[in-house]
C-alpha cells in the first residue's frame, strides 16, 4: 500500500475495493457540474474517498437560502462564489486531491472542451438547460454522466451513456424526458426541498462515481431511481434501449440581464415595465410594483405585451425571471425583455 | 377498465392529490392512457414530456396496460 | 417570518412545512451519539436545517483512516477530539445553532440524565453495547430514538419507540435483534465501509429525526430500512408489535485498558502475554508477537488461556480488543485481561 | 419444498454466497427454517440473533412459510 493511502484503509478493505481501485480513482479527473444543494454532498465524498482531480463549475454566489441545504458554506461565505470556496474548504479536507474551480457559466461555447478532458461528469444543475447541454455533450463525447434531481420530497439518480456489453450507449436524459417547458416545473424556490434529501441523492450520485470508477459491481444504468424521502419508498424503473439520436449541441441562449439601477431608470422615463413572475403568494408578501403572471401563465398571457415596450422580469434570484425572457424570446422575438439580475431583493 | 395512476413530484399538483383513478378501454397502450390523461388534465400536455412507468418499466407508447398493472406518471424535476 | 430565518425560506416553501415547523426545529434538544460516519452527516443536516440544540457525544479522537467518510474532518485534525471538532466546525456553519459537546463515553452511569434532557436521540454509534444501551435508556425514557448502521455496502435506517395511536410505542431495536455477539459481527474496521453509504444513511437518519420534530408525513416507525449501496435496492420490513419488556439498563462493563509502555514491561518480566485478535491477514501483514486469534474465534480457544498468567489483547484501534477483554471477562473472569490502548500502532 | 433465502450482511460470508436454496418440509414456520439453516450454517447461532423477513415482514418464530416467499436473512450490523 502507497504509505499516504492509510486515509484510505476502511475502504480498501471492501470486497472487490483493491490498490488498483483506489488507484483508478487516485488518477480520475472528474467534473461537477453545479456546487448547489447535490453538488456540494457529491464534491464533499468524493474529496474524502480520494478522486484525484476534481473540477467544479458553477457560476453563482452563495445566498442566505442556500444554506438550509448546501453544507459547505457559511454566513460568512455570502456573496462569494459558491466554487472557489468549495474549492478552498475541500482542500484543507484532503490535500491529496487536486481541486480546480470554474466560475463561468457552462454554456455550449465551452461544455465541448470541459466534457472531453474529464472521464465522468456530474450533473448537479438546477435548470434544464444545462442539464440537456450535459446530456448532449456527453452523449457526442461518449462520456458516463451522472444525474441527480431534486424538487420537495423527491429525487432522482442515474448514469447515463454507459457502454453496454454490445458496444451501444445505455439511456440517457433524452431517453427518459426527450424535452422540457422549464417554466411548467416549479424550482426548489417556488415549491421548496427538504435539506436531507440533496444530501440522500448527493451521495447517492457520489456512489455511482466511485461504482464506476473502481468498477465495483451494479450501477443505475438503464435505470432511473426515483425516491420519496416522506414515505422512504424508492423504485428503480428500467429504461428503454437509447434511441434518442443526438448529434449536435443546442446553442446556449442569451438572456440579456440588467441591474435595479438602470431598469429604475428606464421605468423613471416610461420606457420599461416591470413583470414579477414569482407566484401569488410571493407577490402578495412583497412587490416593487408591474404586472404580475406566476411563471406557468406567463406563454398564456403573451398578448398583454406591446411590442413598443421594454419590459424587465422578476423573480426572487434571478433564475425564473431568466426562464420567463427565454420564453418571450422565442415566442414575441420582437418584444425587447431583460431579467433583473440577482432578483428583486437588488431593488 | 379503471387503472390508478400515482403522481409524483408537480404532477401531484396537477391531480390535486397523490394518485387518480382513470377509466380506459380494456386493452389499450400507454399512449391512450396518456391522451386519457391530457384530456382530463390539460396542465400535462404543457410540461412537453412526462414519464409514464408500469410495473417500474418505462412505458413507450405501444406498451399495453393491463389490469391490477401499477401506474405511476413521473414528471421531470429540475432542482439542485 | 423572524427575521433570521431567511436561512430557512426553501425548506419553509415545502407544503405542511410553516412558522411552526420551523419554530418545532429551533426549539428542539437533540442528542447525537457518535460523531463518526453517521454522525458527521446527521450533524451536518440539522444544523443546516436550524435545529435550535445540537449535543454531540464522542470521547473519541480523530485518526487517519476516519478520513474518507468523516467529512467533518480534516488532517490537521487527528488526535483532535471528534465532538469538540465537529461542534466548533458547525457553529460556522450555522451560528443560530446551539452546539456543545460531550467528550466523555455513555455508559450506563450517565445514559440516563442525557437522554432525559433531550427530545430526540440519534444513534449513530458503531458499536453493540452503545447501541443497546441508548435502546433501553429510550424505552424507559419514552424518548424516540433515531437509528442507523452500516458495513460494506449495506445500511440500516429506523425511527424506533415512537407513540402510537393506541399509545403503546413501537418497535425498538431489542424487537429486531434480542441480543447480539459482538464478537461475531466484524466492525467497519475488518470488512470495510463505502463513505457514500455512510453518507446516505446519515442523512437518512436526519430526515427522520425532521420528520419527526416539523410533523410532516410518515416515519420508520414499526419498520427498519434495509439498503444495498451496490444495487441501490432498498427494502422496508415490517416490524412486529413492540413485545419486548426493557425494565432496567444493563451496567457498562468496565473494560481494563493497558499503556504500551506498561505492557511492555509486563512482557519483560514475563508476567504478561501479549493476544493478536485481528484477522490473519492483518496478522501476517505486521504484528507485534503473541498468540493470534481472530476475534470470532476466541471463544472456541478459551482453554488456551492460563489463570496464572495476564493477558493483553491488541487490535488496530482498541475497539476490538475491547470486546475480546468483555467476552475473557464474561467465560474466564479468574484470568486477568487488559486491551492495549490505542492499538497496535502504539507499540 | 425448496426455499431460496437471500443473504445480508456477515450472513453472505457464512453462506459464502449472496443466496442459498435449502431444502424444508412443506407446510413449515420461520423458527423449524431458522433450525435448518442454523444445522447447515453454526455459525449462524453464534450471532445471538438475527432477522428472518419473508415478503418484507419480520418473521416471528410461528409464520408460516409458503412457496414462492420471498425470504431474506438479515444479521445484524455495528458500524457507524
Amino acid at each position: 500500500m502507497q504509505p499516504d493511502w492509510e486515509r484510505y484503509s476502511c475502504q480498501m478493505a471492501l470486497p472487490g475495493f483493491d490498490e488498483k481501485a483506489q488507484q483508478r480513482l487516485q488518477d480520475a479527473r472528474i467534473l461537477i457540474v453545479g456546487a448547489g444543494g447535490l453538488g456540494c454532498p457529491v464534491a464533499q465524498y468524493l474529496t474524502a474517498a480520494g478522486v484525484g482531480n476534481i473540477t467544479i463549475a458553477d457560476d453563482d454566489a452563495v445566498s442566505e437560502s442556500n444554506l438550509h441545504r448546501q453544507i459547505l458554506y457559511t454566513p460568512a461565505d455570502i456573496g462569494s462564489l459558491k466554487s472557489v470556496v468549495a474549492c478552498e474548504r475541500l482542500s484543507l479536507q484532503n490535500p491529496q486531491v487536486k481541486l480546480s474551480a470554474i466560475t463561468k457559466r457552462i454554456t455550449s461555447g465551452n461544455v465541448s472542451q470541459l466534457v472531453n478532458s474529464n472521464d465522468i461528469i456530474v450533473d448537479c444543475t438546477d435548470n434544464f438547460e444545462t442539464r440537456y447541454l450535459l446530456n448532449d455533450a456527453v452523449v457526442i463525447a461518449a462520456k458516463p454522466l451522472v444525474y441527480g434531481a431534486i424538487y420537495q420530497f423527491e429525487g432522482q439518480v442515474a448514469i447515463w451513456n454507459i457502454v453496454n456489453a454490445d458496444g451501444s450507449r445505455s439511456a440517457n436524459y433524452r431517453d427518459l424526458y426527450p424535452q422540457v417547458d422549464a417554466t411548467q416545473i416549479p424550482n426548489c424556490a417556488t415549491g421548496g426541498v427538504i435539506p436531507t434529501l440533496a444530501g440522500i441523492i448527493g451521495c447517492m450520485q457520489a456512489n455511482e462515481v466511485i461504482k464506476y470508477l473502481t468498477q465495483t459491481r451494479e450501477l443505475l444504468a438503464g435505470k432511473v431511481l426515483v425516491f420519496d424521502a416522506q414515505t422512504m419508498q424508492s423504485r428503480i424503473i428500467k429504461l428503454n434501449n437509447n434511441n434518442t439520436v443526438i448529434t449536435s449541441i443546442q446553442p446556449t441562449q442569451e438572456v440579456g440581464v440588467i441591474d435595479a439601477e438602470i431598469a429604475k431608470a428606464g421605468i423613471a422615463d416610461g420606457s420599461m415595465q416591470l413583470v414579477d413572475i414569482r407566484t401569488d403568494q410571493e407577490h402578495d408578501e412583497f412587490n416593487i410594483g408591474g404586472m404580475h403572471f406566476e411563471l406557468d401563465e406567463l406563454a398564456d398571457n403573451l398578448d398583454t405585451f406591446d411590442p413598443q415596450k421594454s419590459y424587465v422580469f422578476y423573480c426572487s434570484s434571478g433564475k425564473r425571471s431568466a426562464e420567463a425572457v427565454k420564453l418571450m424570446q422565442e415566442k414575441l422575438p420582437q418584444v425587447k425583455v431583460y431579467s433583473l439580475k440577482g432578483g428583486v431583493s437588488t431593488w | 377498465m379503471k387503472v390508478t395512476v400515482l403522481a409524483f413530484g408537480i404532477a401531484k399538483d396537477i391531480f390535486g392529490a397523490s394518485s387518480v383513478e382513470v377509466e380506459i378501454p380494456g386493452d389499450t397502450t400507454a399512449a391512450r392512457l396518456k391522451a386519457v390523461l391530457e384530456q382530463n388534465y390539460p396542465r400535462l400536455s404543457k410540461l412537453a414530456s412526462y414519464m409514464l412507468a408500469v410495473n417500474n418499466e418505462y412505458a413507450g407508447d405501444d406498451m399495453h396496460i393491463k389490469t391490477g398493472d401499477e401506474i405511476a406518471l413521473i414528471p421531470p424535476v429540475s432542482g439542485g
